[in-house]
């Protein structure tokens, strides 16, 4: 097709849309006559019943649980397939660089840079681990901070320990951990059936509630949300690893 | 009113994010039009679940007699968010490996279909 | 009952993540026996819930346990009845027959293939089985995310990836209006539940056209994904290019569920609000169906690619499925899920066929491949069969299924869409019938033009190992079955009665609300008859016989005389518009894209009065 | 703060996500279009924290304005060296 007649079918469509989102829109009641049923039903129960203070949490990995178990699939999945998508074929032989072709940087880091970044790596994970933990106090979780974890990997690369670098991110069990990450949530779902309880019930005790709620109320809660951390921290740390390892294979080739 | 504005903002970003995507012209320019149309998706749902004077339903800071906005399309949204990034990674994946398989990063050169 | 909903979801998704964990430690066979058992094991669980459903009301399931307070969903729900409880049941067996077939299928990337077929199978069998709106869009999203990765599975060729791309950008487009569709819902009725939704909808009816336009964007998605004209391109070119038994589910199975949950959709949340626009929604539908039948089965005759040859022959008979969806009756919707079995075995089966062609002759070209099959006779045999199949002949299942949706159309007069009917079958059929002839009998003038033509195209590679010369069971036993079961069971009456039974059941939107929200079993459903209808097969043999016509005319043009040049100047014109929109280009997808859901959304509007 | 400012407040960011979504969009060199597209990301989280959604900002933060360049950025690069090495052969043969 050529581009104007193209550019021409797509104007008429948009203008047609815009117009359905108008009709659409009109048509809402506005935010005073929002029905609100879903939300009132869960803020007024959260904190009694599932000693869960934030209740976005509480809708992600209880109320609403079996979506978020989808959700941790959409990422496992997409992980693999970045995975399959890189990968080199094996027939150009030797594919698989040895270890020197590792590149140094083009240019090495400063010292400063160095030993800062360095520096910055152990508040980072720390920062992560806290933000996964307090998931159901606080906003955050860990989805959250699984992703500030997978970034600590990285900070070290910048300070060009490609030796640590790689022994964490290239190994097995990286992907291990992600798969345990993924596949955790399904198991901890499976506990309610020793109780004869339907899938993802939160059959475990709900910890301490009322207003001493911390970071072990909730029940599965938690649990769920260390598997969620676990393996959305593996999960992007073989994604960016997927890319990053594209990058550093052809610079080693130079 | 906010309402009906951020309505008009998600409409007005889906339009122009197929816009770019359907002229564009690199495949990394394409899958960064596809996250303007995902966030037409972000700020209808937070309109949505926006209540006039709510605060985050968060009850660590607040009683549970106030207003709060809605906390399942907060949900929602999170679920949105993670759907992004895996299409991100998938389609930069692909891209990548198109550039290197046939050198072309544009979309309507990058045709080995027609049969 | 306080498990077995959850397991068809569930097993896949942890075996999915012990093969990947274990991954490199494992053998390949036992890989394939884990991923065989689980499919087969899913298949079971499918079956028995199925059967559990047929005798009682639908299986209501509460994830979490967060049963309905004060009527009100808290929680996600499956619901399953026996129409979805079927297709689930269609899905597993399907994904068994592929993982069958793939046992000599070439080599894992570790232990990702199978990983990915399972959680492929989780995210088809959750769409199959969910009562709530935003779980739908979570396992379309598994589906999308699970098919982009194994269509492009092969990503060392240029085609896959291509094809990957046109699928992940079309889905993905129509998974964010699907959304939007949802905000709209739930910012109008402030749940996700259907049965909770739909009740909101009937007490506190929105103006203007709220529901028609929410409707339309809330299945933009399962449109894309089921492949309706325009939004029909992306899947070409998938199937061209996935690996074969990818293909078979895409085919099989996937481009089905779209209209699954379109339907499941309109009958579960959106029939009661629609009363007034029921006759535009019709028309909305028709138009798509018809459309999609035409041009499919049009751009199938054309095709010399096998594999894109039976992508377009699938996009043709979803559109004869939509028009058993839109007539908006339980007689033809039972005919159209006897149509989806039967299509979906049949499709299966051929792609299966295609793919034995490929693992001994490394080739899906109809010209190079020309007089080779005579070397595996018995796949021929099973081609034809398939060919015969598609024009809708008895015994196989979519006949029956056809005839069903001919009866009730013709009870709406609207008796000139069997022609449609007859039209799509004819043309599909007689292209698998000229393929089949060109390449197991060598009819056909030989065309050296045209093969060093095709040997300059990216050609796909070999998708299997080790000796090419015999063809193993694993790969003509799952073919053979499915054909046979796709025979065997379209006679079977009580499978028709119980079609039209819970067919009706599906229709019951009060009673599906008050089943879900208020624990209500719904009233046993009353058994109908098999059903009367026209079982002359008068049409069936007309498509047919058009259908060796058209095989014969396309392999021996010279049988036309002087009127050949005429004709086919005639025909090339007539088609020259149709090739030229089947760009392969994805900027111009989006553009129809837009355009064909603005077009639609008009269609729907001004024709409701 | 009163409930007219932060209406202003979000309308405001509102417009300015209608603007930088439509920058993203007509930036055509995808090396500029990464700069707009983190600053597009941190836009939304803004916007987000205005309509009380802390947890979707945070994510959005860690998503849009962090993973999200990064993946593209590192693509890029990967691209680019794809064109210099194909260059190379060109002019070497």
């Amino acid at each position: 097709m050529k581009f104007p007649l193209r550019q021409l079918l797509f104007f008429v469509g948009a203008i047609g849309m815009a117009i359905l989102y108008a009709l659409a829109f009109a048509h809402l009641p506005g935010p005073e006559g929002l029905r609100s049923m879903y939300r009132d039903v869960i803020n007024l129960q959260t904190v009694e019943q599932r000693h869960i203070t934030d209740a976005i949490t509480a809708v992600n990995f209880d109320y609403r649980g079996f979506d978020t178990l989808g959700e941790e699939f959409i990422l496992f999945v997409s992980v693999m397939g970045a995975l399959v998508l890189l990968r080199e074929e094996k027939d150009q032989g030797g594919e698989k660089v040895p270890d020197a072709a590792w590149p140094a940087r083009s240019v090495p880091p400063g010292d400063a840079l160095r030993v800062w970044t360095l520096w910055m790596t152990g508040p980072v994970v720390l920062f992560g681990i806290y933000i996964v933990v307090h998931g159901q106090l606080t906003p955050g979780g860990g989805f959250q901070g699984g992703v500030i974890l997978a970034t600590a990997p990285l900070l070290i690369y910048i300070a060009e320990n490609l030796e640590v670098f790689k022994r964490i991110t290239s190994h097995e069990w990286i992907e291990i951990a992600e798969a345990i990450g993924a596949g955790g949530y399904a198991l901890i779902g499976l506990i309610a059936f020793f109780y004869s309880k339907p899938f993802l019930t939160n059959v475990i005790p709900l910890g301490p509630g009322g207003t001493n709620i911390n970071v072990l109320s909730g029940g599965m809660v938690p649990l769920i949300d260390l598997t969620v951390g676990l393996e959305v921290a593996a999960g992007f740390v073989v994604l960016l690893y997927a890319f990053l390892q594209e990058m550093l294979v052809k610079q080693g080739d130079q | 009113m906010i309402f009906y504005v951020a309505c008009a903002v998600a409409a007005w970003l889906f339009l122009v994010g197929v816009y770019g995507i359907a002229t564009s012209d690199n495949l990394v320019h394409l899958v960064l039009c596809l996250v303007v149309v995902q966030a037409s998706t972000y700020v209808l749902l937070s309109a949505v679940g926006y209540r006039h004077g709510g605060v985050a339903p968060v009850f660590a800071d607040v009683t549970q007699t106030q207003t709060t906005v809605d906390s399942v399309v907060q949900a929602l949204m999170l679920t949105d968010i993670v759907v992004e990034a895996t299409v991100v990674a998938l389609l930069l994946a692909i891209t990548v490996q198109i550039k290197k398989r046939t050198g072309i990063v544009d979309p309507n050169n990058v045709n080995l279909l027609r049969g | 009952m306080t498990a077995l909903p959850a397991l068809p979801v569930v097993i896949p998704l942890l075996m999915a993540a012990l093969l990947v964990a274990l991954g490199s430690h494992l053998h390949r066979r036992l890989m394939d026996l884990l991923a065989l058992l689980t499919a087969g094991s899913v298949t079971g669980i499918c079956a028995y819930l199925t059967y559990k459903s047929s005798h009682g009301s639908p299986i209501v399931y509460w994830f979490g346990n967060w049963t309905p307070e004060k009527h009100f969903a808290l929680g996600i729900s499956f619901v399953i009845d026996p129409i979805g409880g079927g297709l689930a049941t269609l899905v597993a067996f399907l994904i068994f027959a592929a993982l069958l077939f793939s046992w000599r299928y070439l080599e894992a990337v570790k232990s990702l293939f199978h990983a990915l077929m399972l959680i492929f199978m989780a995210g088809m069998c959750g769409l199959c089985l969910t009562g709530d709106l935003f779980n739908l869009f979570v396992w379309f999203e598994v589906m999308t995310a699970s098919g982009v990765t194994l269509c492009g599975y092969k990503s060392e060729e240029h085609g896959p990836l291509q094809g990957a791309l046109n699928f992940a950008v079309t889905n993905t487009l129509g998974a964010y209006l699907t959304l939007t569709g949802i905000a709209l819902i739930y910012a109008y009725a402030g749940s996700l539940n259907m049965a909770q939704v739909s009740q909101t909808l009937i007490t506190h009816p929105p103006g203007g056209h709220l529901v028609q336009i929410g409707f339309l964007f809330l299945v933009a998605g399962f449109l894309v994904k089921s492949a309706v004209f325009p939004f029909h391109f992306w899947l070409a070119d998938a199937h061209a290019v996935a690996p074969t038994p990818v293909c078979v589910l895409f085919s099989g199975v996937m481009v089905e569920l779209g209209l699954y949950a379109t339907a499941r959709i309109y009958w579960s949340v959106f029939a009661p609000s629609f009363h007034a626009s029921e006759g535009a929604l019709r028309t909305v539908l028709l138009t798509m169906g018809v459309l999609t039948a035409v041009v499919g089965a049009l751009q199938c005759f054309t095709q010399r690619h096998l594999k894109r040859l039976l992508a377009f022959s699938t996009i043709s008979h979803v559109g004869l499925m939509f028009i058993g969806f839109a007539l908006l009756d339980s007689d033809a919707l039972a005919g159209t899920a006897m149509y989806v079995i039967g299509h979906g075995l049949v499709k299966a089966a051929l792609f299966i066929c295609v793919g034995i062609l490929l693992h001994r002759f490394q080739s899906v070209d109809e010209f190079e491949l020309q007089g080779i099959g005579i070397n595996s006779p018995w796949t021929g045999l099973l081609l034809f069969l398939g060919a015969i199949g598609l024009s809708g002949i008895p015994p196989f299942t979519n006949c029956v299924g056809e005839s069903m949706i001919d009866e009730s159309a013709k009870k709406m007069g609207l008796e000139w869409l069997s022609l449609v009917f007859i039209f799509a079958g004819a043309i599909t059929s007689g292209a698998v019938l000229r393929i089949g002839a060109r390449i197991w009998l060598g009819w056909g003038v030989r065309d050296e033009e045209a093969i060093s033509r095709a040997s300059q195209k990216a050609h796909l590679g070999p998708e299997t190992e080790g000796s090419h010369r015999r063809v193993p069971w694993s790969m003509w036993v799952p073919a053979c079955a499915l054909l046979l079961i796709a025979m065997a069971i379209g006679e079977i009456g009580s499978l028709r009665s119980a079609t039209r039974t819970f067919s009706e059941q599906m229709l019951r939107t009060a009673d599906y609300n008050a089943l879900v929200l208020e624990v209500t079993p719904m009233p046993s459903a009353v058994r109908l008859d098999p059903g009367e209808f026209d079982s002359s097969i008068g049409k069936q043999v007309i498509a047919l016989a058009i259908a060796v016509l058209l095989a014969l005319l396309s392999l021996f043009p010279n049988l036309l005389g002087s009127a050949r040049k005429s004709l086919g100047n005639l025909v090339d014109l007539a088609l020259r518009p149709l090739k030229a929109i089947h760009t392969g280009r994805i900027g111009d997808f989006v553009a129809w894209f837009i355009f064909g859901i603005a077009a639609y959304g008009a269609i729907l509007l001004l024709c409701t009065k | 703060m009163n409930d007219a400012a932060i209406t202003v407040l979000q309308v405001m960011t509102l417009v300015l996500v209608a603007a930088t979504g439509a920058a993203v969009v007509f930036t055509r060199q995808p090396a500029h279009q990464m700069v707009g597209v983190s600053f597009f990301g941190l836009i939304l989280a803004l916007m987000f924290l205005l309509f009380q959604a802390a947890d979707v900002a945070l994510s959005q933060i860690v998503i849009g304005a962090v993973a999200l360049p990064l993946m593209v950025m590192l693509a890029l690069g990967k691209i680019r060296r794809q064109s210099i090495e194909q260059d190379k052969k060109e002019h070497g043969e």
